[in-house]
């Protein structure tokens, strides 16, 4: 029944390698119209598993797990295999919609905005590239397959990200990424050898039976005090919070707004960065049962995250970043959702509003960075201070972006409000102090956002090189769709369709949350409006007031410093250089003395042979009268 | 066998002579005296081969052909050291064991 | 004829061909015909094997031959394979076809030059082949030897010093692994009977323990240097670096598996007892070879120092996960050494055609080649995924199955230097990443540059042969895997007979 | 005390005393007339021993025959007058450290070993029947085989000696 499913996930495949391998022969556009053809007929498939999925049975209990399509792929041990497949459940199915839809807007999007670019068609080939391996990642049947494609999704971004290689600032920050998501990687697959170690598995259907069976073995074993499962997951945490950029593993995120900003929309904003909020809730189950400590770090990490970015995010000018932190103020959203949620009906409120907020978040998220791009294009700066009053060049991309920053600030009816309002409602049963963080958190959004948007459209319009247009077609039908779905997506049914227990239940609004953080969202934009409607030296004066409590965040409180600090002094020169020093000097120099010596004994002993026959006579004579010593007298 | 003298006494005497050539062979530069010093070992052990024979195996004269083969060999020895002395002579216009270092390493 | 035989006969074959060629076309002619015509039987090898598998052959051994040459000490042309051969007999024939034409324009001395190539190549394909301790010696001291000349005659740099540094150092290793060899040998007849070299027949016996406990770790140390155990591994950065292009790449893609081939087919397989005794010794030497090479390679600015780094951290990963001696990490660690001799062959024969554009070395006085020369740096950039594990691509599959075989041992110790090695990972992402963005991106930085060929014929073919298997392996690992894994049984057997 | 006692001591003292000068002195003719006095010696030894053979063969070959031999090849090389200088202070010094060492080493051996005090076998008097018979026989006891030797040898040795000699005219005609 969903053997086509397959398809979502190979046709990017095909199209990267074809456009990879023969489009250097084409035209650019013709690669660029060839990606998208093939992620729009991914997208229709995506929409039709979608609604078979959900819509087409009567689910009177469960959704069930339907694995259409699965081969075995490498085996380790007669237990341990790897197995490559499709797995389709609520949260996978919604996935797939997630990724294929923005893929495909950014696809569009993409055709006028990186027109006439150089490597036109490498950027098509890369995209398909990424959308592959996300959709391998989403429909992944277990974790080993999921840490598969985790890799190559970490790969293509990386290669998205240094598009520009010409560019060193997008070099480093391709780099960067790479190496810091690497890193938690390693956490992740630590923590997947911990796991199938205990559980002798890999599939996710095993794992995530909430009879959990397969950890029996777990009880008692321990490190440190901690339990193994506890370390098992909060290590493939960690591998989620790199992907997620949680703090503090977030460093890479910002920086990668160096990559075109379509990419920024697709991986950066809407795809990838879920990818580790996708993680925890497919090993919900696990975590839940297994190790509800690592749940608590989970939420915790996310609250704090959210509060942090939130803070850098109102003193940054790149309107890039500002975005950027936006995002991983969002991630840290569904993150603390999770990690404050239960298991089954109501309880599972958390977990149904984190993935509620991930969809909601990835269709407003990518609306905001496309507009951003649409501006981006029309003004060619990444700078609000290069920016004013372009509200009357760019219509369209002025109304999208308005109802972005709307629906972020979780005004009502747009969908931001109700996935928001869930996430608070959940923290509010279960932990206070997130609840006020989230609720603060809300405030802050709202600010920023319209910090953002009243810098770029309204004040003085600034010295443009030229008057800036409004984007073609190609890139407004994508925002128009986009913004479209952020007005209603908050309507779709998600209770009844993503939970934990993949069961229905009841939500109803919550007016005691949902007032106060409609109020203080409502607050934020009235500051931002104070503050940012008309030019006045009022954000400036306040930024002195706070003197260096202003110049931290602004400069996101020297997290990179220090990283690159660890780095560039500890690890290269500290560690790495005295390493190849050692190794030249002290163990090769050990070998080479080796050498050195026997040619220098054997210049002092050619002295020996002198050619004196006398010498000789005398050695021999010596040397027997010694023998004769020690063999008469001392055997 | 001469009655009153043990084997010991012409040992003796024969093993001072042998060091005495060899502390020849290895202080004087000459090559000629140097010979002469092989010619002294020579002679201790062929007194050494006669004593063995006399005082040891008196019912056989083993010992004894070995001292007149020995002085043959040091006949055969001695001619051709110094036809080689002569060589070198030739050469190097003195012969100095020193200056007859060419197969030095 | 013997069709393992045949996998000598042929290099020989060639080699007479090329004594009757006048100069480089012919030489490379000849060359790329013979060692195509090697390609093709190692291929229609694995095809007979696999066929003979899946029809139920279960030896231990197949293609079996033996002819005795020399009688007085029972030393037998025994020969015969089994997956693990077979697999490295593969590797070893996609390397030197891509060697011969990554060497395509050796203008100097070119008949020598292939000679001695294909010399080595056929040291390398009898030892894999071998089942006689002496005979098997004997093919590599064949491999060793013309290593000096090549890198003493055709290399760059200091070459005589490193061609002297490598030769001794190997020939150290070989003189360890005699004694090991020989130890082997009179101890193979511990009731009587005739001793012989012969592998599977001493596997079947055991070796006093005390003897085991001297001569392993001659054997495995003798293994080891040329598998670039660490402290024994500062031939490879000097030897590589003066190498000849081709030369590093069999070397480091071909010769340096023999040493991790020999260290558990001989040392491991025949004395296991103090295999067991004496593995944590080597497993901490080779966890310091995995780190501290990926970090010994990130201080480096001469590409093929940084390679030659990154050898030593990926062949300690061979010894270190051979070591843990269970089916599932010695399945990897024998996947690791394929899958690295594929992507360190690449990696020199890139290295060497971007030292043949830029007549440098050093990634610091190049940058931006990417828009000069894209073929060569998109190749550049898949071999350095490779290298840093991307799945898709081998060192992906045999990263990963080192890693979970060797975390299914119970120990902390084991363990803690699991997830030491593990840490290599991110370790190499650094040094990779690096250099790819030194070197490949960011602006042109000599002008000289800008105008440089990108590849010609010869050198895709070369590249494009190394990077199809690498994908290919990286793709569709099972059917390599499962081959390895039959085959390890009888090894993983005897070595679980006296565990633990 | 025999005259025969009294004689050996005499000859002792003479072979020990020219022996030491042969290596000490630093005129070569005078170092090789002291050698003859030590080979005479060494024969009056073997006169004592009753072994007259045998001393004939050390008077006519070796006092006769070797000496005279060093003493020409002396005149062909050396001035007569010509003094050497005084030996190496290190030579002097491994020279007699090893003698000393040496002779130490042996006499105390020759010392300590228990040699047997009588040997009873009835002695083969040194005659010159004895001797023949032995020297060129074939049987047990019979040294034609050496004896065929040592004459070939003795014949190469003279051939070798002039060749090694014998002025080369196309290469050294110079000197």
């Amino acid at each position: 029944m969903y053997n086509y499913t397959i398809l979502i996930p190979m046709i990017p495949l095909v199209m990267f390698l074809v456009t990879g391998l023969l489009g250097m022969k084409w035209k650019p556009i013709i690669s660029g119209l060839l990606g998208t053809t093939g992620l729009g007929i991914s997208w229709v498939l995506s929409l039709m598993t979608a609604i078979t999925y959900f819509f087409g049975g009567h689910h009177a209990e469960a959704f069930p797990t339907i694995i259409p399509f699965e081969t075995l792929w490498l085996t380790f041990s007669e237990t341990l295999q790897i197995k490559m497949g499709v797995l389709l459940d609520p949260i996978s199915v919604m996935m797939l919609v997630v990724v294929t839809t923005i893929s495909f807007m950014v696809h569009i999007y993409s055709l006028g905005y990186m027109h006439g670019e150089k490597g036109f068609q490498r950027f098509y080939a890369f995209l398909s590239l990424f959308t592959f391996s996300m959709l391998g990642l989403v429909i992944a049947t277990n974790i080993f397959q999921m840490y598969i494609f985790w890799e190559l999704v970490g790969v293509s971004s990386f290669l998205l990200i240094g598009f520009y290689y010409q560019k060193p600032s997008a070099v480093a920050a391709s780099k960067k990424a790479f190496i810091v998501t690497r890193f938690a990687d390693l956490g992740f697959l630590i923590g997947i050898l911990i796991l199938s170690f205990i559980t002798k598995t890999f599939d996710f259907g095993i794992l995530t039976n909430p009879d959990g069976a397969v950890f029996a073995n777990a009880a008692g074993l321990s490190f440190m005090g901690v339990s193994a499962m506890t370390w098992a997951m909060v290590l493939v945490f960690m591998g989620g919070a790199g992907k997620s950029a949680m703090f503090p593993l977030h460093i890479w995120l910002p920086d990668a707004m160096e990559g075109p900003t379509p990419v920024s929309a697709l991986i950066h904003a809407a795809t990838m960065v879920v990818a580790g909020v996708y993680l925890v809730a497919r090993l919900f189950v696990v975590y839940h049962f297994q190790a509800p400590d690592a749940l608590e770090v989970v939420a915790y990490i996310g609250g704090f995250t959210s509060l942090f970015a939130a803070v850098i995010a109102i003193t940054q000018y790149d309107i890039k970043r500002v975005l950027a932190f936006s995002t991983l103020s969002q991630l840290g959203y569904m993150m603390l959702a999770l990690g404050v949620s239960g298991y089954g009906g109501e309880e599972g409120l958390g977990y149904m509003a984190s993935v509620f907020h991930l969809f909601t978040h990835a269709m407003f998220k990518a609306l905001l960075f496309l507009g951003a791009g649409s501006i981006i294009h029309a003004v060619h700066s990444n700078y609000m201070y290069d920016m004013g009053g372009l509200r009357k060049y760019l219509p369209i991309t002025h109304i999208t972006f308005l109802i972005a920053c709307l629906t972020i600030a979780g005004v009502p009816p747009l969908s931001g409000f109700f996935s928001k309002d869930e996430i608070l409602v959940a923290a509010l049963e279960h932990n206070k102090l997130l609840f006020a963080v989230e609720f603060l958190v809300a405030g802050l959004t709202a600010f920023y956002m319209f910090r953002l948007y009243f810098n770029i459209f309204w004040g003085k319009d600034r010295h443009y090189h030229h008057t800036p247009h409004e984007s073609p077609l190609t890139m407004t039908i994508p925002l128009m769709f986009l913004a479209f779905a952020s007005v209603f997506s908050g309507f779709l049914p998600f209770h009844s369709l993503v939970t934990a227990d993949k069961m229905h239940f009841d939500t109803h609004l919550h007016l005691g949350v949902a007032v106060p953080s409609v109020l203080i969202g409502l607050l934020g934009i009235a500051l931002a409006w104070l503050l940012y409607k008309k030019e006045s030296k009022t954000p400036e004066n306040i930024a002195r007031k706070l003197g260096v409590l202003y110049t931290a965040t602004y400069n996101k409180f020297y997290f990179d410093e220090i990283y690159l600090f660890i780095t560039r002094k500890i690890i290269f020169n500290y560690i790495s250089r005295p390493i190849a020093w050692f190794d030249r000097h002290i163990v090769d120099g050990f070998m080479v003395g080796i050498g050195t010596v026997t040619e220098k004994v054997s210049y002092r002993i050619k002295g020996m042979q002198s050619g004196q026959l006398q010498h000789y006579a005398f050695m021999f004579v010596a040397g027997a009268l010694i023998l004769a010593l020690v063999l008469v007298y001392y055997m | 066998m001469i009655e009153g003298i043990p084997i010991q006494h012409f040992l003796i005497v024969s093993t001072l002579m042998f060091f005495i050539g060899v502390a020849g062979f290895i202080m004087r530069r000459n090559l000629i005296t140097i010979l002469m010093a092989i010619e002294l070992i020579l002679n201790s052990v062929n007194i050494n081969f006669v004593i063995f024979n006399r005082y040891l195996y008196p019912d056989q004269l083993q010992g004894h052909f070995f001292a007149i083969l020995v002085v043959g060999i040091a006949a055969a020895e001695a001619s051709v050291a110094i036809a080689l002395i002569i060589n070198i002579y030739r050469k190097l216009k003195n012969i100095d064991v020193e200056n007859v270092n060419e197969l030095r390493y | 004829m013997n069709i393992l035989t045949l996998l000598i006969v042929i290099p020989v074959l060639t080699i007479t061909g090329i004594l009757f060629t006048k100069d480089l076309k012919g030489a490379r002619l000849v060359s790329a015909i013979g060692m195509t015509a090697q390609l093709v039987v190692a291929a229609i090898l694995v095809f007979m094997y696999l066929g003979a598998r899946k029809a139920g052959v279960t030896d231990e051994m197949l293609f079996t031959a033996d002819y005795m040459w020399f009688k007085t000490l029972n030393i037998r042309y025994a020969i015969g394979v089994d997956g693990i051969a077979v697999a490295m007999i593969a590797l070893t024939a996609v390397v030197v076809f891509a060697g011969i034409f990554a060497s395509w324009e050796m203008e100097f001395l070119s008949r020598e030059f292939f000679i001695s190539l294909i010399l080595l190549a056929t040291g390398v394909f009898g030892f894999f082949i071998s089942l006689d301790l002496f005979t098997m010696f004997l093919f590599y001291e064949v491999a060793v030897i013309p290593m000096y000349l090549l890198i003493g005659i055709w290399g760059s740099g200091p070459k005589e010093s490193s061609a002297m540094k490598l030769t001794l150092m190997l020939m150290g290793g070989s003189a360890l692994l005699m004694v090991g060899i020989f130890g082997i040998y009179f101890n193979s007849a511990p009731d009587g009977g005739p001793l012989t070299f012969h592998i599977i027949e001493i596997s079947k016996i055991q070796i006093p323990v005390e003897a085991q406990r001297f001569f392993f770790p001659f054997t495995f140390v003798g293994f080891g240097i040329l598998g670039a155990l660490f402290p024994f591994h500062t031939w490879s950065p000097d030897g590589h670096a003066s190498a000849p292009t081709a030369v590093s790449m069999l070397h480091a893609g071909v010769l340096m598996k023999l040493g991790g081939y020999g260290a558990f087919r001989v040392a491991m397989f025949l004395m296991p007892e103090a295999a067991h005794e004496m593995a944590w010794i080597f497993i901490i030497l080779t966890s310091i070879s995995v780190v501290y090479g990926a970090f010994g390679a990130i201080w480096q600015k001469d590409l093929k120092y940084i390679n030659a780094y990154s050898s030593v951290s990926h062949c300690g990963l061979v010894l270190f996960a051979l070591l843990m001696m269970n089916e599932t990490a010695m399945d990897g660690g024998i996947i690791q050494m394929i899958s690295h001799g594929l992507m360190t062959a690449l990696f020199f024969a890139l290295i060497g055609m971007i030292y043949g554009r830029t007549h440098t070395r050093n990634i610091y006085e190049m940058g931006g080649l990417m828009k000069v020369i894209p073929i060569l740096s998109v190749v550049y950039v898949i071999a350095g995924l490779a290298s840093l594990g991307l799945p898709g691509l081998s060192g992906f599959v045999a990263e990963m199955t080192v890693f979970v075989g060797a975390f299914q041992h119970t120990d902390v110790f084991h363990r803690v230097v699991t997830i030491l090695a593990a840490s290599s990972i991110v370790i190499t992402a650094v040094y990779i990443l690096r250099v790819v963005g030194i070197l490949l991106f960011g602006p042109v930085k000599d002008p000289h540059f800008e105008h440089l060929e990108d590849a010609q014929w010869y050198e895709k073919l070369s590249m494009y042969t190394l990077v199809i298997a690498i994908a290919g392996i990286g793709i569709a690992p099972l059917w390599l895997s499962n081959t390895i894994l039959d085959s390890l049984k009888p090894i993983v057997e005897k070595l679980a007979q006296v565990a633990f | 005390m025999s005259f025969n006692v009294v004689m050996f001591y005499v000859f002792s003292a003479i072979i020990l005393l020219f022996s030491l000068l042969t290596i000490t002195s630093r005129r070569i003719l005078r170092a090789a007339v002291y050698l003859l006095f030590v080979l005479i010696a060494t024969a009056g030894v073997y006169f004592l021993l009753e072994y007259q053979f045998m001393a004939a063969v050390q008077l006519t070959l070796y006092a006769g025959g070797i000496v005279v031999l060093i003493i020409f090849s002396i005149l062909l090389t050396h001035h007569i007058s010509h003094l050497f200088e005084k030996p190496e202070l290190t030579k002097l010094l491994m020279g007699t450290g090893v003698a000393v060492v040496g002779s130490f080493l042996t006499i105390y051996t020759i010392l300590t070993y228990p040699f047997p005090e009588i040997v009873t076998t009835t002695p083969l008097p040194a005659t010159m029947e004895n001797i023949g018979a032995q020297l060129l026989g074939v049987e047990k006891n019979g040294y034609a085989l050496p004896f065929e030797l040592i004459s070939i040898l003795l014949l190469a040795a003279m051939i070798g000696a002039i060749v090694i000699a014998k002025k080369d005219k196309s290469k050294n005609s110079e000197i």
